[in-house]
């Protein structure tokens, strides 16, 4: 555990290689390969971690290293005394801290292997640039989930919006991924000022930025049920940072269009990892939140909202990376839901097994993409089932995963959701089960649109011409499609020195399973979507919930005294409508009762599986009809509740107005007062100047003029000759001589 | 006896070529008996028990300096001599007077200090004569006590030829 | 003949400096007064070269040697410096470096 | 008297007659050699197979016209070819071609001195010889000795430096300065320094080649393109005193390498005492056999490769041997601190 | 080196390094050559007006002084010429014994061009080696003609003489002997590196810039151009028979070099050929007795060793002499790219251009 530091420094090491050296020099191989194996470091080095994690006592599981100073100790006003500032370069393994390692080098590492050959076609240079950007994502990410404090986390926080920056607009040539790309700048930019706000009052109450430090002190003061206090304040602060993070409502507009990146980037970082680092910020601070009982009710709302607006939207889209986007949306929205409730390990728990289908679920669709030879419109697609098994098998499971049909792993993460938002609050139980309705009904549409059903995308030529072939294969075409068309067929570099070869992957050849280096990421994680979920069965299914108890440590204070502070906060908060109330109902809901919720949800699914099995197999034509019936509805659908263009209207017509205004005010009013002013200083210097021209000029000149005249006898020793001066340098020499003879 | 035929063959062939240095209207003729100078220094520092320098002296003066200052004649290659221009300052000849006259100055000082009582420099002449000049001598000092101005001197002769090859390129 | 004392060598030193003092006030062209420095260099290490006999101490000689690595460096920049020169005025006549002045 | 004065003068006398017979005698070694090597049969008239030409070339020199050109600087033309001529010739002061031997009764040393800092007199001597040809160059008045004289100091200033670079290293091993020590220290370590100092040694025999310029380094005499280069506007003596200054470098060259890195006047492997039937060879016999095996490569080579260009000669001087050299200085400096 | 001075340095016509009388008046920087001016006429003999002033086959001995170095070659264009102006039949066996005079003439040359160019650029026994070779040949010539440098053996309508008895076996000893010799002087060069440095990227003539400056023959294919009048319009019995024409890539001086040395293997080669299938019947076909062209003009070229040599004849059919009489010298139309090749290049490889481009002054300057 000692070495914890070297987990997010060997991803950083190999962007770091890659960046400077790859993209001139390195062949696809070699960078491929160096990512994939820094990746495999650190899986391997959290691993160990971890598992050296599980082998302390559970009250002892947490382990600090720090690397050095960063910001040296420097006196600063808090609300109570004068604190000192200083910020180390800390990382804390715990509880929490390894389970998200463990989701991020595991995934991370295998959306690294998919890459290596999604992105075949990319130019070397390229190609690197890829992986090192991928490394150094994986780099801040790991920085943020380990990181001690407020600082170092939002060192990873900003570095992992940087990095989605950058890969969003990976294909930067594309007006469409760079504009993307920006606009998941700038929306994220808005959650960072929350947070940043966030840190700032998180120091002036607490006088420190250290996560324990804040818990302990924040376990320490009492549950601010009734109003809004300070604590209400940081923790509403904080939550703005997450829905940037975490595309929650408002804030939720950048996800979708961040599908313009490249495929394996929407599996890692806006599926698997970036975009729950809001989630984990909130479970981080969960002893922040639970003192913040009204901030939990506005995140569970929150996050219901966004789960079911998300799923609406979700319905009706074509695009299979759009529709996987607001899945994630959706899900996220879940995840707060359970944070707000206080169930902030079922959140976490749902956030890993929501990395694995969801990572699964768009590495699928990056195959099936893939294979389509960059089609993205599912209207295009369809009977894909016998072209691309192995695809087919593992999406299937993970949309059984999500749309949580037991026993795989999102049944489990999001019945414990359910439950938990039943035991707090019915009307978010209901919004929720309804989402799940959602869920399950889009997936399979996706799937049965994807897979089922006959062939309706662009033909192919069965057989190649072999002179086009030859000259495609000479030329290097690329294939001409839209969006994707960059990730042309894989054997491309296999066979390309074969003509055949090379002819069949420049004609494409019509849809086809991926190669290996992309269906065994897909394997791996449809296992981990299947057993994720085993981590947490409920004590009602005469399981464990192990997940649970292993991350409790992390979501309490820590010293005794707060904890028996917070314990007595607790009691007494015990008519608080968050956590309390969560503690309350569960001793109130029976395991039949519970039992019973978990059979509701799997009729839920199934409802939605057979619902979407009704409209999209066996009466195709239905969907039409409705969207023609319900027309008003569907666009709403269709054109996302039409957020894009309020933001649109609102805040960006009135920033600019809001510039233009400030400028014609610039104009008039204070270039008015600058030239009025400008011009008095003119009169008066002037003034002045006549002053300086006659009196004090007449002075220096005066002056000037007496060491003028008197250095014309002078000058005549500057002769600018060398020799003249030697001559003189002689004649001391000589003087000395002389005075020595004669005085001696 | 020896030694001071040597001594005052030696000396006549210095001052006789440094005469002819300055005095020399050809420029080249100039090195060339600046060459002979420089030799016949080298003679002399070993008479004083410093073979070291003697080679030091024609390896570095005769075989380099002075090459390059016979390099560069050749390459400037005047046809016309600036000292045939006519000195318009007339101060050559007050600085051949004064030369003259601090060279009697000096040669005054130095017998008279000959002609006095033996002090302690003259004392310690008196000590039989040993060897100090050997090589292992000059290396241990320069390479222990002058260690740094010898580092100096390396880095001044570093930049000078940093600096002799910017000046003489033609375009930077 | 009395013995070669370090007086004689003394003379010889001094005597060599002012030719060189000579050579730098009366000739004209600046690569001959040059020459004439080196001879003053010259001189001065004879003198350190005696006195270092005189005083069975080497570090009279350490010194000239470093006299003579400056002197490198003295006749690179300054043939340097002449090259230049020469480039841009087509003469090496020490009179027509004046610019220096005022 | 008769050891400081008597013998001294006699070896000088019978070293200076020895190497001008050599020198002259080297001159038709180099044309037999080269004639063989070119399927020919080089002199063979004067004398039986041509073994009186040396003479007769001599002869020819000495009575031929001298001519100076009339616009020359002549002091300086007449000055050249000795100031190229006598620094090979002192050279030899230091160089030692045997041990003390015994010779009617009197301990005899086979060299004229041996001074503590012989190998840095013999490196400052030779750079002496470099003003011969600039003078020459110079004193002709003629462009083509000219710029013969301009590629000359250049190329002799930059391989001095190559060269002395490999001394030093070669003084690092050796711990001495001495010449005769060189030798001694040679057959105390028990072996040649060829075998400890190859870079050094390679170094110094290319060093070597360009220093006396030797093809493929004779680019100051290049008479193809220069037609002669320095010597353009000799003749009769002058010119053969520039001719005999060549060939008297040589054999200082090959003798200070067969010095430095052969061994000297040792038998090869001088401490395998095996081999100590080689030691009825007197020591000066294998120091004239190694040193002719210098030579015979140095004609050999001449014979064999293309003349380098100017800009190619500097830059192997200033890219490759420079580097090279100081590159083995410091690694030599290390070892020996190690060792 | 230095940029003080600008030195103008007359290179010649002594000089031992411009192959005869060429004087190049360099202009140099340093020793780079900063322009040139080419001075040719030391060996002006007027042979064109001397040939209009000689009847038909007198003329023939005056070709062998133009490039005395291949003489056999320039006497092999000016017959042809006449013949074509005349429409004599040559003999076949005639045609078979020019074209191994021809060929031993290129071997010739090239031994020559070899010998001087790498002595030029200071590689002093191939000059020798080559000489060596040169001297068979020579006697190949003296066997057959008599005469070692100045053949004058060719008629108008065919030879002279028959090839002396035993003849054609010494050619083949002498192809024989020739090849491992070639295998010589590529060891001594083709891979010695300071002769690739010497001759790699220096005078590179691209072919373009060849063509336009109108380059003949080895210079010109070494410039990647694959011209060569005996593949282009053969002449003499050349269509019979199966050879390469090397040709080089960068157009500098080491793929001219090459380009010759390739030469010499493809004339032994074509020698072979010759000899395998050397006809019987006579070597003088059909000629009157006294030689006059009917009236009217002709241009006619061969491959010459050193490029097209092309003869233009003009008869006006009345007098026994040319009407006009005129020779396009392969040498002197690749003179003509010197000052441009050796202009950025140091004084070393002005030689080496010069003996790259295998010039000899009798032909350039007539």
């Amino acid at each position: 555990m000692r070495f914890i530091w070297l987990i997010p420094l060997l991803p950083a090491a190999g962007a770091l290689v890659n960046g400077l050296f790859g993209i001139r020099w390195f062949s696809r191989t070699v960078s491929g390969l160096l990512a994939c194996a820094t990746m495999a470091g650190a899986l391997g080095l959290s691993l160990w971690a971890f598992s050296e994690l599980l082998g302390l006592p559970a009250d002892a599981r947490v382990h600090d290293v720090v690397l050095g100073h960063w910001i040296p100790p420097m006196a600063l006003q808090t609300a109570h005394d004068i604190g000192m500032f200083q910020v180390p370069w800390q990382f804390r393994l715990d509880p929490l801290s390894g389970v998200m390692i463990l989701v991020v080098t595991g995934v991370g590492f295998l959306i690294h292997v998919y890459s290596t050959a999604y992105m075949k076609d990319e130019a070397p240079g390229g190609y690197a640039r890829f992986f090192s950007y991928l490394n150094l994502f994986c780099f801040f990410m790991l920085v943020l989930v380990l990181g001690a404090n407020f600082l170092v986390m939002f060192v990873g926080w900003e570095g992992v919006g940087l990095c989605s920056y950058l890969l969003i607009g990976f294909w930067y040539e594309k007006k469409s991924a760079s504009d993307a790309g920006k606009k998941a700048f700038i929306t994220n930019r808005i959650g960072d000022w929350g947070f940043i706000l966030g840190m700032f009052l998180v120091f002036f109450t607490f006088g420190t930025l250290d996560f324990r430090a804040v818990a302990d002190a924040a376990g320490a003061m009492p549950i601010e049920s009734a109003g809004f206090g300070v604590l209400s304040i940081i923790c509403l602060t904080l939550f703005i940072g997450a829905t940037g993070k975490s595309a929650q409502i408002p804030l939720h507009v950048w996800l979708p269009d961040a599908m313009e990146g490249p495929t394996p980037v929407s599996a890692l970082i806006h599926a698997a990892t970036m975009v729950t680092a809001g989630v984990y910020m909130v479970a981080r601070n969960a002893v922040l939140f639970q003192h913040a009982p009204h901030v939990m009710q506005i995140v569970a709302i929150v996050g219901a909202l966004t789960a079911l607006m998300a799923a609406t939207i979700g319905l009706v889209q074509n695009d299979i990376k759009r529709v996987l986007a607001y899945s994630t949306v959706s899900q996220l929205g879940y995840m707060f839901l359970a944070t707000g409730v206080g169930a902030f390990a079922a959140g976490i728990f749902h956030l890993m097994t929501h990395a694995f289908f969801k990572a699964l679920l768009f590495l699928g669709s990056g195959s099936v993409i893939h294979a389509m030879a960059g089609e993205q419109d599912m209207q295009k697609m369809g009977g894909l089932r016998k072209y691309m098994p192995v695809t087919f098998v593992t999406m299937m499971i993970g949309t059984l995963a999500i749309a949580g049909i037991p026993p795989l792993a999102g049944f489990f993460s999001k019945d414990e959701i359910l439950y938990q938002s039943f035991l707090n609050n019915r009307f978010l139980w209901l919004i929720g089960a309804v989402t799940a309705l959602l869920t399950a009904f889009y997936m399979f549409r996706l799937i049965l649109l994807t897979f089922y059903g006959t062939y309706r995308g662009a033909p192919w030529a069965r057989v190649a011409a072999p002179a086009a072939a030859m000259e495609a294969a000479a030329h290097g075409v690329r294939h001409p499609l839209d969006g994707q068309a960059q990730k042309d067929d894989h054997e491309v570099s296999h066979g390309a020195a074969d003509v055949r070869a090379a002819g069949h992957a420049h004609a494409w050849h019509g849809p086809h399973e991926s190669p290996r280096a992309m269906t065994v990421p897909l394997m791996a994680l449809a296992v981990g979507a299947i057993v994720a979920g085993f981590l947490g069965i409920p004590q009602a299914l005469k399981g464990a919930n192990t997940i649970e108890h292993f991350l409790a440590p992390s979501f309490e204070s820590h010293t005794a005294a707060a904890r028996e502070a917070g314990a007595g906060a607790a009691a007494g908060a015990e008519h608080g409508p968050g956590a309390a109330a969560a503690e309350e109902g569960a001793h109130h809901l029976s395991t039949a009762g519970e039992l019973g919720l978990m059979v509701l949800s799997v009729l839920i699914a199934v409802a939605g599986v057979l619902a979407a099995r009704r409209f999209y197999f066996t009466h195709p034509e239905l969907p039409d009809r409705l969207a023609a019936r319900w027309r008003g509805a569907h666009a709403l659908l269709f054109n996302k509740y039409y957020v894009d263009e309020l933001y649109d209207a609102t805040a960006i017509k009135g920033t600019v107005a809001g510039g233009r205004g400030l400028w014609t005010f610039d104009r008039v009013v204070i270039d008015g007062a600058v030239d009025g002013s400008g011009w008095l200083t003119r009169v008066s210097a002037w003034g002045s100047h006549m002053f300086d021209k006659h009196v004090v000029d007449g002075l220096v000149n005066l002056v000037g003029w007496i060491a003028e005249e008197g250095s014309f006898f002078v000058r005549r020793l500057q002769t600018g000759l060398v020799q003249n001066y030697a001559l003189l340098m002689v004649v001391g020499v000589f003087a000395f001589l002389t005075l020595y003879l004669v005085a001696r | 006896m020896f030694e001071s035929i040597l001594f005052y063959t030696l000396a006549a062939f210095i001052l006789g070529f440094g005469v002819l240095v300055v005095t020399a209207r050809n420029t080249v003729h100039c090195v060339v008996f600046l060459v002979a100078n420089f030799l016949c220094v080298a003679m002399i520092y070993v008479m004083l028990g410093a073979e070291f320098l003697a080679i030091i002296q024609v390896l570095v003066y005769a075989g380099g300096i002075v090459v390059l200052y016979l390099f560069v004649v050749m390459l400037v290659n005047l046809k016309r001599g600036p000292d045939a221009a006519p000195d318009r300052r007339r101060q050559s000849r007050v600085g051949f007077v004064l030369a003259a006259v601090m060279l009697a100055e000096i040669s005054a000082i130095l017998v008279y200090s000959a002609a006095r009582p033996a002090s302690a420099v003259a004392a310690a002449a008196a000590t039989p004569l040993q060897t100090v000049g050997n090589t292992e001598v000059v290396g241990m000092l320069l390479y222990t006590d002058y260690l740094i101005p010898f580092e100096v001197a390396s880095m001044l002769l570093l930049v000078a030829m940093i600096g002799a090859i910017l000046l003489a390129k033609k375009e930077i | 003949m009395t013995p070669i004392t370090p007086y004689h060598y003394l003379v010889l030193s001094a005597a060599l400096f002012m030719l060189g003092v000579i050579g730098v006030m009366t000739r004209r062209n600046i690569i001959i007064i040059f020459m004439s420095i080196e001879l003053m260099l010259n001189a001065v290490n004879i003198n350190l070269a005696a006195f270092s006999q005189q005083l069975h101490n080497a570090v009279g000689q350490v010194f000239a040697i470093f006299v003579v690595a400056v002197a490198a460096a003295e006749a690179a920049i300054g043939l340097g410096i002449i090259l230049a020169f020469y480039r841009n005025k087509e003469t090496l006549n020490i009179d027509e470096m004046n610019i220096l002045r005022w | 008297m008769v050891d400081i004065y008597v013998v001294p003068i006699l070896k000088i006398v019978v070293l200076l007659s020895a190497v001008l017979l050599a020198v002259t005698y080297l001159t038709l070694l180099e044309r037999k050699v080269i004639a063989w090597v070119q399927v020919r049969l080089g002199p063979m008239r004067v004398g039986p197979q041509g073994v009186l030409q040396p003479i007769a070339d001599a002869v020819k020199l000495l009575l031929k016209e001298d001519i100076t050109p009339s616009r020359a600087d002549k002091w300086v033309f007449t000055l050249a070819p000795i100031v190229s001529m006598v620094p090979a010739l002192i050279a030899f002061a230091v160089i030692p071609f045997g041990a003390t031997v015994s010779m009617f009764g009197h301990p005899v040393s086979l060299y004229i001195a041996d001074v503590n800092v012989g190998l840095l007199y013999i490196v400052s001597v030779t750079s002496i010889g470099v003003y011969g040809i600039i003078l020459a160059g110079y004193s002709s008045n003629s462009k083509f000795p000219l710029l013969a004289g301009l590629r000359a100091s250049a190329q002799l200033i930059s391989y001095e430096i190559a060269v002395t670079m490999m001394l030093v290293s070669l003084v690092v091993v050796a711990g001495t300065l001495s010449m005769v020590g060189i030798v001694n220290a040679q057959l105390s370590q028990g072996v040649w320094y060829v075998f400890l100092q190859p870079v050094a040694f390679v170094i110094l025999f290319i060093g070597g080649l360009a220093e006396t310029n030797r093809a493929p380094f004779d680019l100051p005499e290049a008479e193809q393109e220069l037609t002669g280069g320095f010597h353009t506007e000799y003749s009769g003596m002058r010119f053969a005193l520039f001719f005999l200054a060549e060939y008297a470098n040589m054999i200082v060259v090959s003798a200070v390498a067969t010095t430095l890195f052969l061994g000297g006047w040792l038998r090869p492997f001088p401490n395998v005492h095996v081999l100590s039937f080689l030691g009825f060879v007197p020591g000066w016999i294998w120091f004239l056999l190694k040193t002719f095996v210098f030579i015979y490569v140095f004609i050999w080579i001449r014979a064999t490769l293309p003349r380098y260009r100017y800009d190619q000669l500097m830059r192997l001087g200033w890219k490759v041997l420079i580097p090279l050299g100081i590159a083995n200085l410091v690694v030599t400096a290390i070892l020996k601190v190690l060792l | 080196m230095f940029d003080t001075n600008e030195l103008v340095i007359n290179m010649g016509p002594q000089h031992p390094s411009t192959h005869g009388v060429l004087r190049v008046i360099l202009r140099l920087d340093g020793e780079r050559v900063i322009g040139s001016d080419v001075v040719i006429g030391y060996l002006h003999r007027g042979v064109e007006k001397l040939c209009e002033h000689r009847d038909w086959a007198q003329i023939v001995l005056i070709t062998d002084r133009m490039d005395y170095v291949a003489a056999a070659s320039n006497n092999l264009g000016y017959v042809e010429t006449v013949e074509k102006l005349m429409s004599i039949e040559v003999p076949r066996r005639a045609r078979y014994i020019r074209t191994i005079l021809a060929e031993l003439q290129r071997i010739a040359s090239h031994c020559l061009w070899l010998g001087t160019h790498a002595m030029d650029i200071g590689a002093m026994t191939v000059f020798l080696y080559a000489f060596r070779e040169r001297e068979l040949v020579l006697d190949l010539f003296e066997e057959y003609c008599g005469a070692r440098l100045t053949y004058n053996a060719m008629r108008v309508g065919g030879l002279p003489l028959d090839i002396p008895p035993g003849w054609d076996r010494k050619v083949r000893d002498f192809c024989d002997i020739l090849g491992p010799k070639v295998d010589e002087y590529e060891q001594l060069l083709t891979h010695n590196r300071i002769w690739l440095e010497r001759t790699r990227g220096v005078g590179v003539i691209p072919g373009e810039d060849a063509v336009a400056i109108g380059l003949s023959g080895p210079p010109l294919r070494g410039s990647g151009i694959p011209r060569d009048v005996r593949k282009d319009e053969p002449y003499a019995a050349y269509a019979e028979f199966d050879f390469d024409i090397p040709i080089g890539a960068a157009g500098d001086t080491y793929d001219r070099y090459l380009v010759r040395i390739e030469e010499f293997r493809q004339s032994v080669r074509i020698i072979r050929q010759a000899l395998d299938g050397l006809p019987e019947g006579p070597i003088l076909g059909k000629v009157p007795r006294l030689i006059k062209p009917p009236a009217g003009e002709t241009y006619h070229a061969i491959e010459a060793p050193k490029g097209e040599l092309g003869y233009f004849i003009a008869s006006d059919g009345k007098s026994n002499t040319p009407y006009r009489f005129r020779v396009r010298p392969p040498s002197f139309c690749n003179l003509q790219a010197l000052s441009r090749l050796i202009k950025g290049h140091l004084v070393a490889d002005v030689v080496a251009l010069i003996g790259s481009l295998d010039i000899v002054l009798g032909e350039v300057d007539r």
